[in-house]
């Protein structure tokens, strides 16, 4: 630990420890190389996309926040293809990497920060504010806590409906911290609505480590109700993988819900304008160490699930890819005035107090 | 017509919606098996079962915020609050996620749901059991408010509001579950955002929703016997406001008092009789009044609560000094 | 259990289980003859003083609300004697007894819920709202759940102002669901405010019971913050006596918080206009057996601390003390119409806007 | 007097009043070992220490009421709100606790707390961190709201609303922490409740606090250029409301534009014509008129969000209306 003075009290508090990653390799946790693959080139895909979104803030392009989720990957991706593509997920305002999973392409992705037309939430949302409502992707949320008991209110309709579907909500460690969290659990607890509970620990409520803002470790909340529990890996994606797959399944068999605390790390600063002095260069080299998105390359050239020159390929692509979607953000048209007024009502000609 | 209590006018309403329509259920503090705290809900646990009549436990914060995911997720909740007072703990998924979403969307998301519950004073119960939230409500767009004062507009609006596509807010009185009133049967539709003038007058117009319709229609009876005769105008929907037929009774009477059960800073007494003030200004022969509570958190003493409630006195004391009669 | 169908689905849930009672008697646990008495007349005053305000009520003598502690006094007496006096005490809506033990004559109780100028917050807080600051008794509050973190308020300022006090909160089983109780957790154990908390369980929420109100035994509610707890038996004043001595004893010591969950029964309905339908008379009989001051007489006669005679002068004294309190506050003066303006602010002169 | 950034003049205001009374003490998220997220605490930790300069977990509604309950038992707590819009998730805490306690209690019970931080929009920030809540603070009776636009008054104020033994609700803006203005040094005290005329001017009166005394002044400089002499009253406090000193200015320009950056519905701008209209009624030889933000959500992109936020040019346009220059 470094002993370098950064906050004003010179004391430096480390954010989390990391529970082992799996032992299991993809054939035993039932994916294909295809699938190893596709998780690589979705990381992969965030990773571009986030790092050339901040260049293009950097530049000016747009404004508001920017919150990226560079480091995560592996939670949106392993999630994501450990559950039903209609499965219902709700997150926080770091959300453009479970947009991307989640169907909204890098181009409308990109358009909705610049505030285009194009945008996936018509420019009206921005950063904090994904949607893709037809790829079961319900934003994108802003106040911290908020959007819990909104997921736990999918999962109720879902089991209302009995369609099979369950609703996975994600949030930081922070929001651990907010009512809206218990009052949630209490009530999916009690009525067994089948939700998946996710919180992506990365060590810093903003400038605040873990254990400066809550008591004890997180996935202890969980006793308060007697609600299933567990940890994970969060910068291994097989870990993700593996352990959502099977709380999904027990959760889709019972309705009952599970919390899953997600070890992870944010390798940028809480927002654009967060220089990160709260944590250390060693603290943040130790992380770069377990970077899922290194991690999976060296597994897939081990395994020889791919050869250095396919990923250099794949690579290449996906960077052409984010290259082509700021150039279709750059030429997307801003939305139309009367946009303003469009979208507050179901109603679009709605009386309109002035 | 039947002659219903306004709680069976609500009932109804409720009842008739959720069987019409499968994905409307109703979940609220002892709504279930307590038969409802005020007997709003009634036999509906009965009826319709515990997968759509739903007790919830005191987590205002919570519940509203299953609402809001169940009505994004294909349902039509209508959340019951056991008053509009505890809804202050659950706020935030009223105003940031039930009003926002579909906006911050750019309208992908659905929200067709109600809040509903008794609002305002209800006797002797103290500051924190006896606030009006109208103006709260109906400041921030993509809400729609509603305050009814008679049995049948409840039913008519309930049902508008539970098939409206928008979250609506719907006020009710606990000291009016009891009132009786004529009531059409079944398909009784009332639009959202249209006022009634629920008596004609050409002296002053009065503009008066929930329990002050009925303080406002004694202070006319009264005025009436001196003289005076009063308009009423029963907005019903406070958002949108049904600001066409104010302006045409003021442009009428030239006069009008503006009667409100709420605090007056920033009340929706203020914005109506703003709005009037700037759209009939050459029509008026008096400044717009208002009578509202005063500027202090209800006391519990009976005297006091008295002095504090909004009173027919106060209205004609400000019908005659518009009208200069004093 | 009874097969009576009271509710719609005719299911009757049992409310909740006593644990069982100290095995201590008085001289073990350190209580003098003389502070057993005390307990006695304090439980007993509190009890017939509510049995007159019900009176009082059904006879038209004031209106609002009017929820009766009658059952739960072992709780308000055994806590109280267990304190220091200057400890901070705040409670919910069902406030008679805190006031009581902490204070409040009887004649200023009984004048408050007469809404009279001699009531105790002056007749502008009612039932709901008993306050005796002097006494370090800081309500009476109606918003289920939200003093909790006022509490844990009071209990900051003691340690701020390094006082050596510690501050106790105490609410129903019902508020347990209130996001409000958890960040107060959150933030006593994270901040060591030395806070008791105490639910007073009395086996339902209006009428909904424990058990379909939360999930699992209310105490683990600590366990999601590795906060300190216990559980007592609320029917019997030893019990909660020796329980909370040890409790504060530690509190003052390590300034770190507990959470007692206290296991009580109302014997009336939640406020007056309550048939109390959801429980059967089998389940009130077997609670009647316990009835905290029926089993302090007992015991008092056991051990000898008083005679039957004894007992009965007091008993009539205390009835003579109520009767007192309901003609003082019959005959007390309403607040003066000014009364409607004072105490909005601190300043009496400050201008209203109209 | 020196030259201080506004994010300064309130930290000169709190350091000194944490100097000179030790029960004061700040908490907020990140106000601490971050140095505050707008650095409006800056260097506090380090002259303060951990005990009165207190980072808090993302819990609202926790630390309001430990804020309330310290305020009970004789601390003077400075609560910060990283922005007001998070202060939803705590509201209750401030309407029902805050504000009613003193009353319920008769009086026994002191509240001395400031509640501050950011209000209103800050650029493209979205629907959910954009809102303005003046109204919603100031409709509520035990409460007073202050909300200034220059370094020197929110010094002076802020002195002031900490030294107020009431709960006091302090609103600042992110977008104007960078602003700089003269600040007279050490005591420094602005009284709650007063106004003042910071332009004079006989054709027409301006109300505008906050950001929009801004878009006021830019209004008032380009209608100058066309002979038009607009008179600006910065309220400075939003409750109490200095309205005698509006009152006096509109008797003189015997017209009124308010600029309020809030919605429309029930906002201030509502109370403040209102007001004018009801006291002031034959000294206006026009309605009074606003300019507010639409009725609509703030939203994310750049075009939508200048056509959302008020600007010079409306109010321009209103100042024309009211003096029938169009
Ligand atoms: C209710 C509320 N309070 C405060 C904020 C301001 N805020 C935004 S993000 C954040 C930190 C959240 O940290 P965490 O939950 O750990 O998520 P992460 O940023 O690490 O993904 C804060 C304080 C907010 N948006 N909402
Ligand atoms: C936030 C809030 N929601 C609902 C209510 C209405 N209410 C008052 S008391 C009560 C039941 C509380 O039960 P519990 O906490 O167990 O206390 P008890 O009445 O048993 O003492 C309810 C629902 C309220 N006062 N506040
Ligand atoms: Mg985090
Ligand atoms: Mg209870």
């Amino acid at each position: 630990m470094s002993n370098t003075v950064f906050t004003p009290t010179g004391v430096i508090y480390k954010s989390t420890d990391l529970p082992k990653a799996t032992t299991q390799d993809h054939k035993k946790l039932g994916l294909s190389e295809e699938q190893v693959i596709h998780l690589f080139k979705e990381m992969y895909l965030q990773r571009r996309f986030e790092e050339r979104a901040a260049q293009q803030y950097q530049k000016g392009k747009f404004g508001g926040f920017l919150h990226l989720y560079i480091g995560q990957e592996a939670v949106s991706s392993g999630v994501n293809m450990a559950l039903q593509p209609n499965d219902d997920i709700i997150s926080a305002y770091r959300s453009h990497g479970w947009g991307l999973v989640r169907g909204v392409s890098p181009r409308a992705a990109m358009a909705e920060l610049f505030g285009k037309a194009t945008g996936c939430s018509k420019g009206k949302g921005g950063s904090m504010h994904f949607f893709n409502a037809e790829g079961h992707f319900w934003g994108g949320h802003g106040i911290v806590g908020a959007h819990i008991p909104v997921g736990a209110g999918m999962a109720f309709a879902n089991k209302y409906l009995n369609n099979g579907r369950i609703a996975a909500a994600f949030f930081g460690d922070g929001a651990v911290d907010q009512g809206a969290l218990h009052e949630a659990f209490n009530l999916a607890q009690l009525w067994s609505l089948p939700t998946l509970f996710v919180v992506e620990n990365n060590g810093y409520s903003m400038g605040t480590a873990v254990n400066r803002h809550t008591a004890t470790d997180i996935y202890k909340r969980a006793l308060a109700y007697d609600m299933d529990h567990a940890i994970v890996n969060g910068m291994d994606v097989f870990s993700v993988y593996e352990k959502v797959t099977e709380i999904a399944r027990k959760i889709r068999e019972t309705n009952k819900p599970c919390f899953l605390e997600v070890r992870t790390y944010r390798y940028r600063g809480h927002s654009m304008s967060d220089p990160g002095n709260y944590r250390t260069k060693e603290e943040m080299d130790e992380f770069r160490e377990t970077d899922p998105i290194e991690r999976l390359k060296s597994y897939m050239l081990k395994k020889k699930v791919a050869t250095e020159a396919q990923i250099a390929t794949w690579s290449e692509e996906i960077e052409a890819q984010v290259l082509d979607a700021v150039e279709f953000a750059e030429q997307s048209p801003f939305p139309d005035p009367a946009a303003l007024y469009q979208d507050v009502y179901a109603e679009n000609d709605y009386p309109f107090h002035i | 017509m039947a002659e219903l209590q306004f709680r069976e006018a609500i009932r109804e309403a409720l009842s008739e919606e959720m069987r019409r329509d499968e994905t409307v259920f109703i979940m609220g503090e002892e709504v279930a098996e307590y038969d409802g705290a005020y007997k709003v809900t009634q036999g509906m646990l009965a009826e319709f079962g515990p997968k759509r009549v739903i007790d919830t436990p005191i987590s205002e914060l919570g519940f509203a915020g299953i609402g809001v995911g169940a009505a994004m997720n294909g349902l039509r909740p209508v959340v019951e609050f056991m008053t509009f007072n505890f809804a202050l703990v659950g706020i935030d998924q009223i105003l940031n996620n039930a009003a926002k979403i579909r906006y911050m969307s750019g309208g992908q998301v659905p929200m067709p749901m109600v809040f509903r519950g008794p609002n305002a004073s209800a006797g002797q119960l103290g500051a924190t059991h006896s606030v009006s939230f109208e103006n709260l409500y109906a400041h921030y767009p993509g809400l729609k408010v509603i305050c009814t004062s008679e049995p049948a507009d409840a039913k008519g609006l309930l049902k508008s509001a539970i098939r409206d596509d928008n979250p609506v807010i719907f006020l009710e009185s606990e000291q009016m579950y009891g009132l009786k009133g004529e009531v059409p049967e079944g398909e009784h539709l009332i639009p959202i955002g249209k006022g009634k003038v629920k008596r004609e007058g050409k002296d002053v117009t009065l503009v008066a929703h929930g329990k002050m319709y009925h303080v406002a229609v004694k202070a006319a009876a009264e005025l009436a016997k001196n003289g005076v005769e009063c308009e009423i105008i029963d907005p019903r929907t406070i958002k949108p406001f049904d600001l066409p037929l104010v302006l045409e009774s003021v442009r009428k009477t030239n006069r009008c008092v503006i009667v409100d059960e709420a605090h007056p800073f920033a009340g929706t007494s203020a914005e109506v009789g703003f709005l009037i003030q700037r759209e009939a200004f050459d029509h008026l022969d008096a400044p717009v009044l208002r009578v509202t509570l005063p500027d202090t958190p209800a006391p519990f003493s009976r005297p006091l609560f008295d002095l504090w409630y909004p009173s027919a006195k106060q209205v004609i004391d400000a019908v005659n000094a518009v009208t200069y009669r004093n």
